[in-house]
């Protein structure tokens, strides 16, 4: 896959077609992947890498280098090409200056989940036939990358590219059995009490870093309502637990309806808050309100925000639905 | 007359938009039908003028309860504003829900400028509902508390 | 040398909380963190914590000061209190360094008097690190995971607890606490020699810092910044789990009666850290980003005496979403640059 | 508990002066009429208003005025529009003295000086100037060259018509970038002003400006055949501390605040090029 990747960017490259490669750079060590962008064929051939620990989503990369001269080939996984379609639905990326080639991808997975398996010190990965050899400090070990899962890759939604100008490897479908609701569904299950409790354990953990916001796809803004201080919202560290709430509910209200599920922001909190478990109430609940709808399917979908029917349902619905009441 | 002490007074911010709620709370007014004095009412272009801020900044400054009045679906002075808004409300109080915070807080009506008496009621029952719930705890910002 | 059986550590860890407040990192769902002891905690058997314990010292946020507005009329209130004696139990070398580079800039004149309120009454126990990771290398500022500093230096050998107190502080602190024993030295050497034994073997042991602290301007206009700064996100989780970084900012919240004026932790990776009236010095994140190693690797050093204002702990290879980190920019910026 | 820097003190708005239609002059003094605190010509305070924000201002009033502190602010942001608006009575708050000063007891004593500022640049210079005239046995000559958009952006222009232009030995030369009814005085922007009057190059230079005139003065100064080490400058980047603690108002190693906002050229040129 990698060789075959490196050839096509190669190629691209040298036939003047594209200018820049996005694509994935050696690390440290075999697992801390840096996103970078390639400008000549040495570079590629030095350091361009594509394994089970490229988890980044490079979509939103395009936004700055889409902007630059001539065209930029960018490497799509399926979830990366659901970013990239809905990043052109908004205009902030033009189709005409991307050259995308999609990559099939059967789970990613990363050194935060393999070290919470208690594997520490490592010091070298290598892959062979779905299985990891992890060398570390303290011994050997060899994992199957399915049981190292990130969870957005064990509840998978789609193997398809809704966006290409190429792919390599095979397209895949839409999973129609992903179970990627269901801890959605668990919480809300809950009563009042244990929801609010198991949210104040995990958002009080928040450090206001910013990762999430910085690393979504879907938060373009050039200026964010939380870094303006005529906002009067803006904060830069919760100093009270109602600000980290007011921060959250407003992140993922500020994505309902864009928000393509890329799991980027859980992925990249260093608290490892399931930051995912509000964008996914957002979607649960517009597909069971407003029909099924999955942002970056199709160029140019009306959100279901930016849109609406005369007989939606009334607010009150959200007091009728589910849960338990309060005790 | 001197106020029970312990006596809970819940504070309701009231976002009303301009073409119908809030005229219709001029009605109310004006027909002298009571409503509890401790809902506040800030008048707004339109009902999808509230952003989702407004209420969580509300229950910042101490607010108990937020309620959201405008105009009914189908008859938006702009036309499609409340049917915006009908969608974003539904899904920030189903998040406040997902979050454990009361989903009785928050309300959405619609109240239209003949409806003095739909006002005062829905306010009044409003009120006795967040009473019940009693102080807004779960989406406080200590900072604000006297 | 005193010791106690790691089984009997709750023994321990109750005596002192008995007395003072007590920290010790436990494990949470987000990994392991400096909570304040409650019965039943456990100590993590993670290596080292998410969040550094600079939070002890230097929170991420704190009330300065109050104000009470009348008319035209300012009223400031300081609401200093002095601050109760605490115990940081298990701090690794690592952090224990960083103290020191903290207090060179909040106890130099003129001094910060949150900061050593709270750090004059922190006793700090620290811990050996018997497992080193791959992500360490302290080694390369000079600290020595098998000896750390502190009041009071620990040591895990098989199944016991070694305690060795080093300041007066720390004596103090171990003074009669009848859970503990005379132990023998020779454990703990044999302890000290297994880590020195891992530390050999880290990937990252021959990483030097020699070439940093100096030239200024020719790090300063490297080219390899570009490179460096591409994928960089601009959020702030290097500097929010660094246990050296310390620029904060100071805002006002109107309470609706009064004004609180509070500093909490900022980031100078954030584009609107050095954000004027008339425009920005730093304009893109290259600029940030250079901002920051910079000031690690050379600013600190030129005015500090050559120490560096990184610790080695390995946070940030761990925690950047984009896994760029200082090591990768210790390794670029040194290349074909003579020794 | 030891006194803590980062806690202001009450500070008194007595008086307000509208220089320009876009800087104010505020005297401040604390609520018992005193002074604030002392300070040296070209050090800095921070003023804030609860709430609205905090920032550093250069001290524009001279040390040897014992009675009070002037501050000339130019309204361009959040809290200076604050401070526009305010009435005398008002309260702010003070913090300072903060950074290094203009060595006028050192390195500038006995020499032949020579001011130039552009715009709101005076500020700063004003304090050295006032304080030289005060002690003037001190300095050789003094000259002044002082620009600015139009005649009515001058900053003190009455202090300056009716005080420093009378006074035996300043010799002030002002000009206005474009040509305005009502003036027949110079014409034309700062650097050229500056080539066009030759100064002698022993003079000691003190620059304040926009960072555009100040690096275009420099070019003019180096023409005229002034070397970096004469010519001194002050400068400004965001500050939260004023103590050199906060981390964001550093120029390569040195901060701001703490080791500025008075550079000699020379020093400054040392430094990465971020300001």
């Amino acid at each position: 896959m990698q060789e075959m990747m490196k050839k096509k960017a190669i190629e691209l490259l040298q036939s003047g077609e594209v200018a820049r490669v996005l694509g994935w750079k050696k690390g440290e060590f075999d697992y801390d992947i840096t996103p970078a962008v390639f400008e000549s064929v040495e570079e590629i051939e030095k350091e361009f890498i594509y394994n089970s620990l490229c988890s980044p989503n490079l979509s939103k990369y395009l936004v700055k280098e889409s902007r630059k001269e001539g065209k930029t080939l960018i490497f799509l996984k399926p979830c990366d090409s659901y970013s990239l379609s809905q990043l052109i639905t908004e205009h902030r990326v033009i189709r005409e200056y991307v050259y995308a080639v999609g990559i099939e991808c059967y789970g990613k997975t990363d050194a935060d989940t393999i070290k919470q398996k208690g594997i520490k010190g490592i010091t070298r990965i290598t892959e062979n036939d779905g299985v990891l050899n992890i060398e570390t400090l303290y011994g050997n070990e060899k994992v199957p990358v399915y049981e190292v899962l990130r969870e957005r890759c064990v509840n998978c939604k789609s193997k398809k590219h809704p966006v290409y100008d190429e792919l390599i490897g095979e397209e895949g479908e839409m999973v129609d059995d992903c179970e990627r609701f269901d801890e959605v569904a668990k919480i809300e299950a809950m009563t009042p009490e244990e929801r609010f409790a198991f949210f104040r354990n995990e958002l009080s953990r928040c450090i206001r870093c910013n990762a999430c916001r910085n690393v979504c796809p879907a938060c373009t803004c050039e200026k964010c309502v939380f870094d303006n201080d005529a906002s009067g919202i803006a904060q830069k560290a919760a100093s009270d637990s109602f600000e980290e709430n007011m921060f959250h509910i407003i992140r993922a209200f500020h994505v309902a309806g864009r928000c393509t599920d890329c799991g980027e922001c859980s992925r990249v909190c260093p608290q490892n808050i399931p930051l995912h478990l509000l964008n996914r109430k957002f979607i649960k609940d517009i597909n069971e309100l407003y029909g099924n709808y999955h942002a970056g399917e199709n160029i140019g979908n009306r959100s279901p925000l930016t849109d609406y029917t005369q007989n939606d349902a009334e607010p009150n619905i959200v007091y009728e639905r589910g849960g338990k009441n309060n005790a | 007359m001197q106020m029970v002490n312990n006596e809970f007074k819940p504070k309701i911010v009231a976002f009303c938009c301009n073409w119908c709620s809030y005229a219709g709370a001029d009605l109310a007014g004006t027909n002298r039908l009571q409503y509890p004095a401790e809902v506040k009412i800030i008048r707004v272009p339109c009902s999808c003028r509230v952003n989702p801020m407004f209420i969580l900044r509300a229950f910042q400054r101490g607010a108990d309860g937020v309620i959201i009045c405008g105009c009914h679906p189908g008859d938006c002075h702009y036309t499609t504003g409340n049917y915006y808004a009908r969608r974003r409300m539904t899904l920030l109080f189903s998040m406040l829900d997902f979050l454990g915070i009361e989903k009785e807080r928050t309300r959405l009506e619609w109240v239209s400028a003949a409806e003095g008496q739909k006002f005062a009621s829905t306010m009044n029952d409003f009120v006795k509902t967040v009473t019940e719930l009693g102080e807004n705890k779960r989406l406080e910002d200590l900072r604000c508390k006297k | 040398m005193l010791k106690i059986k790691l089984s009997e550590l709750p023994i321990l860890f109750d005596a002192l909380s008995a007395k003072n407040k007590l920290y010790i990192p436990s494990d949470t769902k987000g990994g392991a963190r400096f909570l304040p002891y409650e019965n039943g905690m456990k100590l993590t058997k993670e290596l080292n914590t998410v969040r550094s314990p600079k939070d002890l010292f230097f929170p991420q946020t704190e009330n300065l000061m109050d104000f009470k507005l009348e008319g035209k009329k300012i009223e400031v209130i300081d609401t200093r209190e002095e601050c109760e004696d605490f115990v940081i139990f298990g701090v690794r070398a690592c952090d224990v360094r960083s103290f020191e580079v903290l207090d060179r800039v909040f106890l130099s004149e003129p001094i910060d008097t949150y900061y050593k309120n709270r750090r004059e009454h922190g006793v700090i126990v620290s811990l050996a690190c018997n497992r080193p990771e791959e992500t360490c290398f302290c080694s390369t500022f000079d600290i020595d995971c098998a000896n750390p500093e502190g009041d009071v230096a620990s040591y895990i050998c098989g199944d016991e607890m070694y305690f060795e107190p080093l300041t007066e502080k720390g004596s103090e602190l171990l003074l009669g606490l009848s859970c503990l024993s005379e132990g023998s030295e020779a454990p703990v050497y044999e302890c000290k020699r297994n880590i020195y034994e891992i530390k050999s073997k880290l990937p990252l042991s021959t990483l030097s810092a020699e070439k940093f602290g100096k030239d200024m301007m020719e790090y300063f206009n490297s080219d390899k910044w570009d490179e460096l700064s591409e994928a960089c996100l601009g959020c702030g989780t290097c500097t929010f789990v660094c246990p050296t970084c310390q620029c904060y900012d100071i805002k006002d919240f109107d309470t609706g009666n009064g004004i609180k004026r509070f500093r909490c932790w900022d980031s100078c990776m954030y584009s609107d850290f050095t954000k004027m009236a008339h425009g920005n010095p730093r304009v893109s994140q290259k600029e940030r980003f250079r901002q920051r190693f910079m000031h690690k690797l050379v600013y600190y050093p030129m005015n500090n005496d050559g120490l560096f204002s990184c610790v080695g702990c390995g946070r940030c290879l761990s925690k950047c979403p984009i896994s760029m980190n200082i090591v990768k920019v210790m390794k670029k910026l040194g290349e074909g640059k003579d020794e | 508990m030891n006194n803590e820097t980062l806690i202001p003190v009450i500070g008194v708005v007595t008086d307000i002066r509208i220089d320009t239609p876009d800087v104010k002059t505020f005297r401040v003094v604390t609520p018992d009429g005193n002074k604030p605190f002392e300070h040296m010509p070209g050090q800095c305070a921070m003023l804030s208003i609860p709430g609205v924000g905090e920032a550093m201002f250069s001290i524009t009033s001279s040390p040897t005025n014992t009675e009070y502190m002037e501050f000339s602010i130019k309204k361009c942001g959040c809290l200076t529009d604050w401070l526009h608006k305010m009435e005398v009575g008002q309260y702010v708050t003070v913090r300072g003295p903060y950074g290094n000063y203009f060595p006028v007891e050192t390195e500038l004593k006995g020499k032949n000086l020579l001011f130039i500022a552009g715009g709101i640049g005076l500020a700063p210079l004003r304090s050295v100037i006032n304080y030289c005239r005060a002690n003037r046995d001190n300095y050789g000559t003094i000259d002044i060259i002082y620009g600015s958009r139009s005649k009515d952006d001058l900053v003190d222009y009455s202090e300056i018509i009716n005080e420093w232009m009378t006074e035996a030995g300043v010799s002030v030369h002002l000009t206005i970038d474009r040509e305005q009814e009502g003036w027949d005085g110079h014409v034309g922007f700062v650097p050229n002003y500056v080539k066009e009057l030759n100064p002698d190059i022993d003079k000691t230079v003190l620059v304040c400006g926009p960072p555009i005139m100040i690096k275009f003065t420099l070019n003019a100064l180096k023409e005229l055949g002034f070397t970096e080490e004469q010519v001194y400058t002050t400068m400004e980047l965001r500050m939260k501390c004023g103590v050199g603690k906060c981390g964001r108002c550093n120029i390569g190693s040195k901060y701001v605040c703490k080791d500025g906002p008075v550079f000699r050229y020379d020093k400054l040129g040392a430094l990465p090029d971020e300001y």
